[in-house]
Parts: structure tokens; sequence; C-alpha cells
């Protein structure tokens, strides 16, 4: 019984990995990522390994899905000019 | 050197390793039991040395120069990033407009900033005493800072942030720590040794240079963390190539300027303000 | 396994599953108001853990995920602005999670600060409290003036 | 004071309400600070305080950069 926190935590690490891996489109991929990376900061917390779960914190909450949002926003950007370029 | 002869030598040299790892897991304690002779070690070590978080003394003391070259590898990927980020001579930047926010998320931002901030100074503090360090309250510090970003504008944020002090600021805290290592050298022990007055047990002053090394991993992933934004934030708003239009919707005025800025704020694109892409691959599977 | 432990658990499976099932699926408006209802309740979860294992100092990790989850919201909130303002109308499911954000919180922190020893510690747990309900509020205001737009 | 257009106040005017302002904000996060830590000692307060005064430096500096637009 003392192991049910430690099972569900990892239970749902687990639907949220399988929800990122079956996410295509990058846009909603970075949010089921953020997801993923709470549930793997509860995981470490059952583990009792608090550090590593605040540094699980500290960069996928806010920092991951900026980088990444960024990153898809200057791509498509550029995808989108070049369309246009060869519609001319 | 012929091939085959490279190929004796690599086998060789795998050959050596795959028996020292066969002999060392040999030699391991067995998986999963209830004695852990590491981590009892391991935070003997700690309290030795009067640190209570035994993390932050496995970080810093016992295995402070493993910390070294984990921060050498985020100094170095910054660098790269910058350098591959940089403004290409076919590349022009354009001025980022005002985004229109809506008030209370403004206000909520400019009130958490200063919170979010001196959060990131606590959990760098108190490294040693508490879950938290350097590298965790770095992070939250420099996140903190991109309120500014996401609640109000990009030029916002650039009118708080000087890249150049930022870059300045993670070379020091990268120096920091070396110049600290050599306090071992200087009292006679080997490099990186915690040679500082250990002071009381549980308070902000215990564990000699630990607090001291995680206060320059602080400022180093604080600042690494900002500039690393930097060059996202300035690729994904203000760069453009030319004979890209930077956002502006397509019929208007297409004549692709080539070379130098445009004037502030006039055809620049809106910022938080992108044309329409959606994708039509949503959903999961 | 005590009584805190056991309250993490059923908030783990009665809210974080549901929330993100939710966040894996339907418009996007739905998905970030389904994340940052991810953010508060993971708080939640990590205050009740630190009571349940008698550690305080496990506190901090809800406080910096109390700090940094709003921003993250944010994020998405302003990266997503286009996709925000096409999604459908808001339904009510989507008003549930918005509400459901704000209303687990003051259960949860008043129960920890009832059974904390009256002191800083007490302070700080509210704080924790009042940063969570700000940030949710702040952030639902937000993702609803963005499909507005 | 965004948005409303008023003359300029003097110099000294502006500094003392610069200073009360960041004056303010060091309080308050000093008063943060005390909260966030477990025992308080001396060095905790000197630590505090010399952190919070940057940290409501830039609490001003990001309103203003918000309010100036």
């Amino acid at each position: 019984m003392d192991e049910l926190p430690v099972a569900l935590a990892l239970l749902l690490v687990a639907c949220a990995g399988t929800a990122a891996v079956a996410t295509r489109d990058p846009v909603r991929q970075s949010l089921v990522l953020g997801v993923l990376g709470l549930a793997l900061a509860l995981l470490f917390t059952v583990l009792q390994a608090p550090d590593v779960a605040l540094s699980q914190l500290a960069v996928g909450t806010a920092l991951t899905p900026l980088m990444v949002l960024l990153s898809v926003r200057k791509v498509r950007r550029k995808a989108r000019s070049e369309r246009r370029e060869e519609h001319e | 050197m012929s091939p085959r002869t490279r190929l004796w030598v690599l086998a060789c040299g795998v050959a050596g390793v795959a028996a020292l790892l066969a002999v060392t897991v040999w030699r391991l304690p067995p998986f999963g039991g209830a004695r852990h002779p590491y981590g009892e070690r391991a935070v003997e070590a700690a309290l030795a040395s009067r640190v209570a978080n035994a993390v932050a003394s496995v970080n810093f003391d016992q295995r402070a120069f493993d910390t070294l070259g984990e921060q050498a590898i985020l100094f170095g990927s910054v660098l790269g990033t910058v350098v591959v980020l940089r403004q290409t001579r076919d590349e022009r930047r354009v001025e980022p407009e005002p985004a229109g926010v809506a008030g209370p998320v403004r206000r909520y931002a400019l009130i958490a900033l200063p919170v979010v901030l001196l959060t990131g100074v606590y959990v760098v503090a108190h490294g040693q005493l508490s879950p938290g360090g350097g590298f965790q309250g770095g992070v939250v510090a420099a996140t903190g800072l991109h309120l500014l970003y996401v609640a109000v504008d990009y030029r916002a944020l650039k009118r708080v942030r000087s890249v150049h002090l930022f870059t300045l600021a993670d070379a020091a805290g990268e120096a920091g720590y070396l110049l600290l290592g050599t306090g071992g050298l200087l009292a006679g022990t080997a490099y990186l040794t915690d040679v500082l007055p250990l002071g009381t047990f549980g308070t902000l002053a215990s564990g000699g240079t630990v607090p001291l090394l995680n206060a320059a991993i602080g400022v180093e992933v604080a600042a690494a963390v900002v500039v690393l934004l930097a060059r996202f934030l300035d690729q994904a708003i203000e760069i453009v190539t030319s004979g890209e239009e930077g956002d502006r919707a397509p019929g208007t005025d297409g004549a692709p300027g080539t070379g130098g800025a445009r004037p502030a704020g006039g055809t620049g694109r809106a910022d938080g303000a992108d044309g329409p892409h959606r994708t039509g691959r949503g959903g999961a599977g | 396994m005590n009584g805190w432990l056991a309250a993490a658990c059923a908030l783990l499976v009665l809210g974080l599953l549901p929330a993100l099932a939710a966040a894996c699926t339907g418009p996007v408006l739905r998905r970030v108001l389904a994340q940052n209802l991810t953010t508060v309740l993971t708080a939640l979860v990590l205050l009740l853990l630190a009571q349940g294992y008698a550690r305080p100092a496990y506190g901090d990790l809800a406080l910096v995920l109390a700090v940094l989850g709003p921003a993250g919201t944010l994020v998405f909130e302003r990266l997503l602005a286009e996709e925000l303002a096409a999604s459908p109308a808001r339904t009510p499911f989507q008003r549930l999670m918005g509400l459901a954000g704000t209303a687990a919180v003051p259960p949860v922190v008043l129960a920890l600060a009832v059974v904390t020893d009256p002191g800083r510690a007490t302070v700080k747990l509210l704080l924790t409290g009042c940063l969570l309900l700000a940030g949710s509020a702040v952030c639902t205001r937000a993702l609803t003036a963005a499909w507005g737009r | 004071m965004r948005g409303t257009v008023r003359p300029r106040p003097p110099r000294a005017r502006r500094a003392a309400r610069a200073a009360g302002e960041t004056a303010l904000w060091w309080a308050v996060l000093t008063g943060l600070w005390l909260v966030l830590i477990q025992t308080v000692d001396r060095l905790e307060l000197v630590v505090g305080t010399a952190a919070a005064l940057p940290v409501a430096c830039a609490a001003r500096a990001a309103r203003l950069a918000a309010a100036h637009r």
C-alpha cells in the first residue's frame, strides 16, 4: 500500500509519455510535453528525489514550451514566405 | 594505419572496457536491497561537511569536478547557439510591434516578476539546506524575467534586458566556479576541495564552499538562459531573411526590402499577430 | 500510508488523469485550459505529498510551480494567440475546467493550514495558495480574452 | 500614470518618487524573504535585504518598461 503513490505516478507518466509520442503536431505536442514534465516531477517527488523534481519543474514548466513554440513560429514563418515566393 | 589495424586497436579498447565493466558490475552491491553502501557513505560525508541537503553535498563537494564539467557543457552549448542563431548577412531586423495584452494579465506579471526573481534567489541561496540549488534557482529567475515578454511584449523585455551584460555575467559565473576551485590549491590540497570554515549545520553559512559554488552556478545558469532565449526570441520575432516579408498579409506592398532595418514601428510585423497557420493535423494519434 | 498521501493519490487519479486526457484531445483552447488545470492540481498534489511525507522542504516545489506555472500557461496563450482565437466557442466543460482550477485550491490549502503549526510556515503555505489562485484566475481570464479577440 | 499627459514634475520630486517606489518594493520583498526561509538569523536577514534591493530595482524597471509604450 505504501507503494501506491509511486505506482500511480508511474501510470501518469506512462499515459502522458504515450500521449506525447502519439501527438504529431509540434504545437499540440508542446502542451502534452508540459503535462508530461509535471507528471515526471510528481514521480521524482514520490521517489524522494525533490532536487531532480525541482530541476524538472524549472525547465519543463515555461522554458521548454517557450523554446519549442519560438522555433515552430520561426520555421512556419519561413515556410510560409517560401510558399509565397513559389506562387509568385 | 590500415583499416584492419585500426579495427584491431578498436577491438582491444572495446574488450578492455568490457572487461572492466564486467568486473565492476560483478562487484556492485545487489540491486533493490535495503542497504545502499554508496548512499550511506554519501550521506555520512554530507553530514561531515555540515550540508543538510545530501544532494547538494554530492554535486558541489564530493563530485564538484563533475559539476564543473556539466556547467561547462551548458556554457558551451549556449555559446554554440549564439553562433548558430546570429544574424547573417542576408537577414535583417524588423522592429517588433506592441502587443495588446489584457490589463489584469499585465498587472499580474508586473507583481509576479519580482516574486519570481526573489524565489529564484531563495532557491539558489538555500541549495545546501533544502531542495534546489544554483541550476534550479537560476532557471526560475531567468524565467521570471521573461514574464515581461509573455505578459507585456518584446519591446518591454528588450528595454530592461541588456544581452551584453548577461553575456558578461554568464562568463563571470563560469569563471567564479573555476576560481573558487583554486582555493583548494592555495590551501595545499586538491582542486575544488572544501577548505572554508564549515559553519553551523542547518544555517545559510554551513557547508563551506558549497553555497558559494551554488551562487556561481546560479549566476551562470540565469545569464545563460537569458542569452539563449534572447537568440531564440530575436530569430522568432525580429530577424527575417531578405525577401521574407515578416508576417504581413500578402498583397500589401510586396516589394522586398534588401538590407537595412525598417523604420521603427513602421511596416514591421506585429508581434503576437502571426498570420493564420493552422495545420489541420490536430488531435492525438 | 496516511490520509494526506491518500488524498494526494485521489487527486492524482480523479483530477490529473482526466486533465491529461483533456490536454491531449480537442481544440487548442481546451488543451491550454487543461494544461493550466494540470499545473494547479500538480502543485496541490505536491503540497499534500509534503505533508504526507512530513517534509516541509518539499513545499518549495509547490511554491516554484505556483510562480512558474502561470508563466508557462501565458507562454501558450501568447504564442498560440491565433489558434486560440480560431478555436470554437467555449463549452460548459471548458468553463468547468477553469472553475475547477480555482475551486480546488482553497479546500486543500486551508486543510493543510489548519494542521500546520501557526507561524511563518502557515504564511508560506497561504502565500503559495494565493499565488496559485491568482495565477490560475489570470490565466483563465487571459485565455477567455484570447478567444474573444 | 500611464496614458495621461501631464507636465514633467521637477527632478527632486521624480527622484523621491523613484526612491519611494523602490523602498516599498524592498520592504515587501524583504518580508517575502522572511516568509520563505525556515530559520531567522542575522546572516539570513543580511542576505535577504541584500537580495531584495536589486529585485526591487528590477520591479520598478519592469513597471517603467511596461508603461513606456
